[in-house]
């Protein structure tokens, strides 16, 4: 029991914070980042580098976030902002800085970088051991997703982005400067994906292509979450990582894979706005009713 | 409206550019092939870019040392070896392009590379069709039985049998697999199965890991309860080798690992912090680390270093690569000509080459490498230490359990152990 | 008033968006060869109503006749083809295709290919519009867009039309022009349900009315009838 | 039907002789070479067709590249005539439909459009590589052939009709000849009864649904149509390489014709099939050079070339000389002058 709690527990965390970043670009802005797991892999390579180099790894783990996130902004403002508005070529060029960013890492750091050791040892309950530093992950999951909510509930940005989420053309007519919001929105997905190279960077084999193994689950997540980057992935993490820990411990790590697409897939013809869709109505018949 | 006019001419200049482009590229390069040159044109394919390029890149630089010495010493036949060699980019699709170019237009004499299995598998064909010798120096899972195709790596007759004895009589008969879900995976876990039964072990699990799959708590709480005595790791890619610091952090460090993928191409003991990889045991034909003993390893290490200094790392797949180029060197000069059957001839001759981990044999029948094995493991900083060596261990389990005779009859294709 | 002649009929029709009732129990007879219009305030729930005559939206509950065919569970396009056109509130024409192209989308589908040309050029020619034939439609006025995408809702043959504020953002003179059409096709033989909330034009056109009120049948009866129902012109009428 | 002068049949024109003459031009390599690069063609007109013409946006066109591909493998090396090779191909690009009419059918009459439908289609293309990559053991067999795994198939035979194999310059002609007729058709697709309720599927589907077009019924049919399409290119593909593997469904072999039909101009398949051709040619080359800033250039290409000419590179070329050469006006955007050619 306590096994399949620790299980669940990884993959909703894996879950979370591989999508964050992706459901909050997607979600706020409408864009498919097929960088996604790019950003994830230089948060990774900062975090290991600046540790290597004799750097605290909590403080390196802040670096990454800022490196990330300004390296988003820089991408914005010189690629992303000449597109708000067209998910279709968002795809396109996207996939093309992906590749920039998979090879350029590779000419400048070669195929691969020494790892770091996962900090924080192991408890032991019942005779078996867990890893604290994953039932941390977990912990920072549901913290972060926290934050986001403060972020997007009681900040004017969070006001101001929602309202440019909802309605752009209204929320420009009132004043908000969207595209400023949509940069921060950017650079934000891009610092949370940052982090989440950081924080995975000590438990995984660091290599330019670290970020292929998010992609597929951050997809997933967002898709079955839908639009909100809040609800969205907190319920579709939480269902998601229910049925792969399910599958996975009772078929098999290749059901567990397969299981979440097969997911993705019936949640997108049954209800295609997702979780945050199903939410979103729930709550309106409560409030109307 | 000058301006514009200006704008208009331009965006048609590039039409006729990118046209002309078309045409040239067309033509330009089919007028340069020349088979009267001075040189002999060797293909490689190695990944430099992709999934593959950590070991591809070692694989590419040991195949320009190798072609460089050579040169050094005079050449083949009176020419130089001219070394053409595209990035494959870890992309199946991209291998059958460049086989069917260096074959087609740059007119290479022979072919060295591909790291995977399945790499191997899209041009092995191409090379039948073109009658174009074909080297695939690499360790894989064994069967390939082509009369185009000669391996110089490791196979489980070289690494699975003696490594899988080893860790039954040292540690006990309970072993668990976890392998790759793919080819490579699927039969090297075979392999593992036959040689547990035939030593009088027992296999406890065999588990398949999808390529990609990077979070292991359900397979490693699985290996907890199943208390096995060996645990045998076949797992490839950057992805699948995220299992050793999850095992490191929740497994059981007391159960001995065994592989033949691990430390000796990736160098994985190098690149983790300890003890992701300690207590591994790992056979190969060739280990960086062999030169605290052997000196022939020693003289290719430094020479590789000196070559290039930034270098991680100097493995068993570019020791395979470069004993390769040697051998068909070794093969060129004693046929006397580039012609694929007279080299061929040659090499079914049982030529061999006393390379960087002693001598290397081709084995007539099967095409594959009689060669030493050396066997190692790490302690709990991860430091190798090498236990033992078996000399000359023959590829037979083609020619002996398959009747595979290439010097008798042709044939080409991949026998596995599945059915 | 005899069954036959009732070509549209609504039973106990509601639609409930969450927990907000956007159109509830309502019961509407339109005769065939009527002029009928639905009146009422914003948010009357009068839109909603066409959408689920057209099966945009599915009634939550209640059932929609057409032709004394139950056509509750019909697709969109089946209805167009038992012959009920719509024209929407906001126009639903092709802005990047020109004139031609955009009558041509609509008529082809319901006239035999060799007769197309034609009856795009009758419709254009009643709609006043011939000489805008190749125009982008970006480029017409908001009346001429109203106008060919009425033209269009008429290419599919229907015996009702369903007209969402018809002389909606015209002028007085391109709204008399809508009116005499409207009064036209209607002679034809045309059934036409309309809504407006511009009194004098109803007025003008409308021979029989139906009057909402938040989603609910207010009243109902000739045009004079309404005019003088002291309640409608309190909740409605006096406002506008 | 009459054919207007304008840039891009010019283009198309001289593209299609070039590519007839090319065989004499040039050695055995580039024939066969440029047969590659054409077979790919197909899956971007796949695209230009069911996105440019119908917008439906899909990342799914690789998973009838792939089943197609895997179907014609194991129909022949199990049937072992090689006669019936054509028979294969045939099959296969009706069962490329088919699967498509199903999942359109699955997606459309559902109400799943936009960019739902690339993100459905994106799953189901991962869906099929997982599994397809784990087919390895002795279990995956079909008839006599093993669906191997990661490493796919191999040795899969060419197309024979009667005693006549098609390998070398006859397989490029045979490309070229079924190219040229799916141009046409396509050429002529646009403007018939069924293309223009297309293109107002594409531009507003509510407003289609309200002139009486059953809108999910033409989208499975369009979607059918391109399903076959990139059928085609896959099965051409493994007559070209006598093999097929999983990797034709992965991200990678999904994302390149959305690319390659967004950077080109998408609603234009003389722009589809000259700038396919081009990238793969201008890839393989940088390639075959084996510089490692290969990637990098692509990547800057594409960003660039979505950055500075939205409506495609290609696309905005032969707009430029339409407005040079032949002063053509008409923003529509079936693009023809109304009465005269509709």
């Amino acid at each position: 029991m306590e096994d399949l709690l620790y299980q669940f527990m990884n993959n909703f965390a894996f879950l979370i914070l591989s999508a964050i970043g992706l459901a909050v670009i997607f979600g706020m802005m409408k864009i498919i980042n097929l960088a996604h797991g790019e950003f994830i892999m230089l948060g990774a390579y900062i975090a290991t580098l600046a540790t290597k180099a004799g750097i605290p790894l909590l403080l390196s783990i802040l670096l990454s976030v800022v490196g990330v996130g300004i390296f988003g902004l820089i991408v914005d403002r010189l690629i992303i902002s000449r597109l708000y508005g067209r998910t279709l070529d968002s795809v396109v060029v996207t996939w093309g800085v992906s590749l920039v960013m998979q090879q350029g890492i590779l000419i400048l750091f070669g195929p691969s970088l020494e790892t770091l050791s996962t900090p924080l040892g192991s408890i032991s309950i019942g005779g078996s051991d867990y890893s604290l530093y994953r039932i941390l992950l977990f912990v920072t999951a549901i913290v972060l997703l926290i934050l986001l909510y403060l972020l997007f509930t009681k900040t004017t940005f969070g006001l101001h982005s929602r309202a440019a989420m909802q309605n752009a053309e209204i929320a420009r007519s009132m004043g908000v400067n969207t595209n400023r919001i949509y940069s921060f929105t950017f650079s934000i997905g891009a610092a949370l994906a940052g982090l989440t190279g950081a924080l995975y960077a000590p438990t995984m084999a660091v290599s330019p292509t670290f970020g292929g193994g998010f992609l597929m689950p951050s997809f997933v997540t967002v898709i079955v979450g839908g639009a909100n980057p809040l609800i969205g992935p907190s319920l579709s993490g939480g269902v998601l990582g229910v049925v792969s820990t399910g599958l996975d411990a009772t078929w098999g790590t290749f059901f567990g894979r397969l299981g979440l697409l097969v997911v993705a897939i019936l949640v997108i013809r049954i209800m295609p706005l997702g979780f945050s869709g199903l939410v979103e109505k729930l709550s309106v018949r409560k409030s109307r009713g | 409206m000058n301006n514009r006019k200006k704008r208009k001419s331009l965006s048609l200049l590039l039409v006729f550019v990118l046209v002309l482009a078309g045409i040239l590229s067309g033509c330009g390069k089919s007028s340069g092939s020349n088979d009267d040159s001075k040189t002999i044109k060797l293909g490689v394919l190695e990944d430099r870019s992709g999934d593959f390029s950590l070991v591809g890149i070692q694989k590419y630089h040991a195949a320009q040392l190798a072609v460089e010495e050579i040169n050094k010493q005079g050449g083949l036949l009176g020419k130089k070896v001219q070394m053409v060699a595209p990035d494959t980019q870890s992309d199946n699709k991209r291998y059958q392009e460049m086989a069917k170019r260096l074959i087609l237009q740059d007119k290479v004499a022979a072919i060295m590379g591909a790291f995977s299995s399945a790499s191997r598998e899209a041009i092995r064909p191409i090379m039948d069709q073109n009658k174009m010798l074909y080297f695939y120096n690499n360790q894989y899972e064994g069967g390939v039985a082509d009369n185009m195709t000669f391996n110089t790596g490791a196979i489980p007759e070289h690494q699975m049998v003696p490594l899988i004895q080893y860790m039954i009589k040292k540690f006990g008969p309970r072993v668990y697999t976890i392998a790759a879900d793919y080819n490579f995976g699927q039969i090297s876990a075979q392999w593992v199965k036959k040689t547990v039964e035939a030593n009088g072990g027992k296999l406890v699990n065999e588990e398949f890991i999808p390529l990609g799959v990077s979070q292991f708590s359900s397979t490693i709480s699985r290996i907890k309860k199943a208390k096995p005595d060996v645990l045998v790791t076949l797992l490839v890619g950057q992805d699948q080798s995220s299992f050793y610091e999850q095992w490191s952090k929740s497994g059981d460090k007391s159960i001995p690992m065994a592989s033949t993928v691990n430390m000796a191409q990736a160098y994985e003991h190098k690149r983790f912090a300890a003890p992701a990889l300690a207590n591994m045991y790992v056979t190969a034909t060739f280990m960086e680390e062999l030169d605290q003993k052997y000196p022939s390893a020693k003289k290719f290490v430094d020479k590789f270093y000196k070559k290039f200094p930034n270098d991680k790392y100097v493995g068993m797949e570019a020791e395979s690569e470069y004993t390769g180029i040697m051998l068909w060197a070794k093969a060129v000069k004693k046929a006397k000509s580039t012609d694929t059957d007279k080299v061929i001839k040659a090499l079914e001759s049982g030529i061999s080459y006393d390379g960087p981990a002693g001598p290397v044999t081709i084995d007539p029948k099967t095409h594959h490498a009689i060669r030493n094995v050396y066997l190692v493991h790490t302690d709990a900083k991860q430091k190798v230490h090498i236990d033992t060596e078996w000399k000359d261990v023959k590829p037979d389990w083609l020619s002996k359990e398959k009747n595979v005779d290439l010097t008798k009859k042709q044939e080409a294709k991949q026998y596995t152990p599945l059915k | 008033m005899s069954k036959e002649a009732v070509l549209l009929e609504l039973r106990h029709v509601g639609k409930y968006f969450g927990g907000l009732r956007a159109v509830d129990d309502i019961n509407i007879k339109v005769e065939s060869g009527d002029l009928h219009c639905l009146l009422g305030p914003n948010g009357a729930g009068k839109s909603t109503i066409f959408k689920m005559i057209m099966g945009i939206y599915k009634p939550t509950n209640g059932s929609v006749f057409f032709n004394q065919r139950n056509v509750t569970h019909l697709k969109s396009w089946d209805r167009v083809k038992l012959g009920i056109s719509i024209k929407m509130q906001t126009p639903g024409v092709f802005g990047e295709l020109t004139v031609y192209e955009n009558m041509k989308i609509a008529v082809q589908h319901f006239t035999r290919h060799a007769e197309v040309k034609s009856e795009v050029s009758r419709l254009l020619e009643l709609l006043m519009i011939r000489d805008l034939k190749d125009e982008l439609v970006d480029n017409l006025s908001h009346g001429q867009q109203q106008w060919l995408e009425i033209g269009m809702a008429l290419a599919c043959k229907p015996k009702l039309l369903l007209l969402d504020e018809p002389a909606a953002g015209m002028g007085p003179e391109e709204t008399d022009r809508t009116a005499e059409l409207i009064r036209q096709l209607n002679q034809q033989g045309i059934t036409i349900l309309f809504i407006d909330h511009d009194m004098a034009f109803v007025k003008k056109l409308a021979r029989n009315t139906t009057v909402l009120h938040l989603g609910r049948k207010f009243a109902e009866g000739t045009v004079e009838e309404i005019e003088t129902n002291q309640q409608v012109v309190d909740i409605y009428l006096g406002k506008s | 039907m009459l054919v207007k002068l304008n840039t891009e049949n010019i283009v198309a024109v001289l593209i299609f002789l070039f590519f007839f003459v090319y065989p004499v031009l040039v050695d055995a390599y580039s024939v066969m070479n440029l047969a590659y690069f054409l077979s790919m063609v197909f899956l971007s007109l796949s695209l230009s067709l069911i996105w440019g013409y119908c917008g439906i946006f899909s990342f799914g066109q690789a998973v009838f590249f792939g089943i197609s591909g895997y179907f014609y493998a194991v129909f022949t090396l199990n049937s072992g005539i090689t006669t019936l090779t054509p028979l294969g191909l045939i099959l296969g690009v009706l069962i490329g439909g088919v699967i498509a009419w199903i999942l359109g059918y699955f997606m459309f009459y559902g109400g799943v459009n936009d960019v739902f439908v690339g993100l459905i289609t994106l799953c189901l293309t991962l869906v099929l590589e997982t599994f397809m990559g784990q087919t390895a053991g002795d279990q995956w067999m079909i008839g006599q052939v093993n669906l191997g795994g990661f490493n796919g198939i191999n040795s899969i035979p060419s197309l024979q009709i009667g005693s006549f194999i098609l390998t070398g310059n006859s397989f490029y002609y045979f490309v070229l000849l079924i190219l040229l007729a799916v141009f046409i058709f396509l050429k002529w697709f646009e403007f018939s009864k069924l293309g223009i309720a297309v293109v107002a599927i594409r531009e507003n589907r509510e407003r289609t649904k309200l002139l009486g077009y059953n809108v999910p019924f033409i989208q499975s049919l369009v979607f059918a149509m391109g399903g076959a399409l990139a059928s085609l290119s896959g099965i051409f593909y493994v007559l070209w390489g006598n093999y097929i593997t999983p990797s034709a469904f992965g991200l990678a072999s999904a994302t390149i014709p959305v690319v390659l039909v967004a950077a080109g101009g998408r609603k234009n398949v003389t722009a589809a099939l000259l700038f396919t051709v081009l990238y793969y040619w201008f890839s393989q080359t940088l390639s075959a050079s084996g510089s490692e800033y290969a990637l990098i250039i692509l990547g800057l290409v594409l960003i660039v070339a979505i950055l500075f000419v939205p409506n495609g590179l290609i696309a905005s070329l032969f707009h430029a000389g339409d407005q040079l050469f032949f002063r053509e006006h008409s923003k529509s955007l079936l693009r023809k002058k109304g009465a005269k050619t509709l």
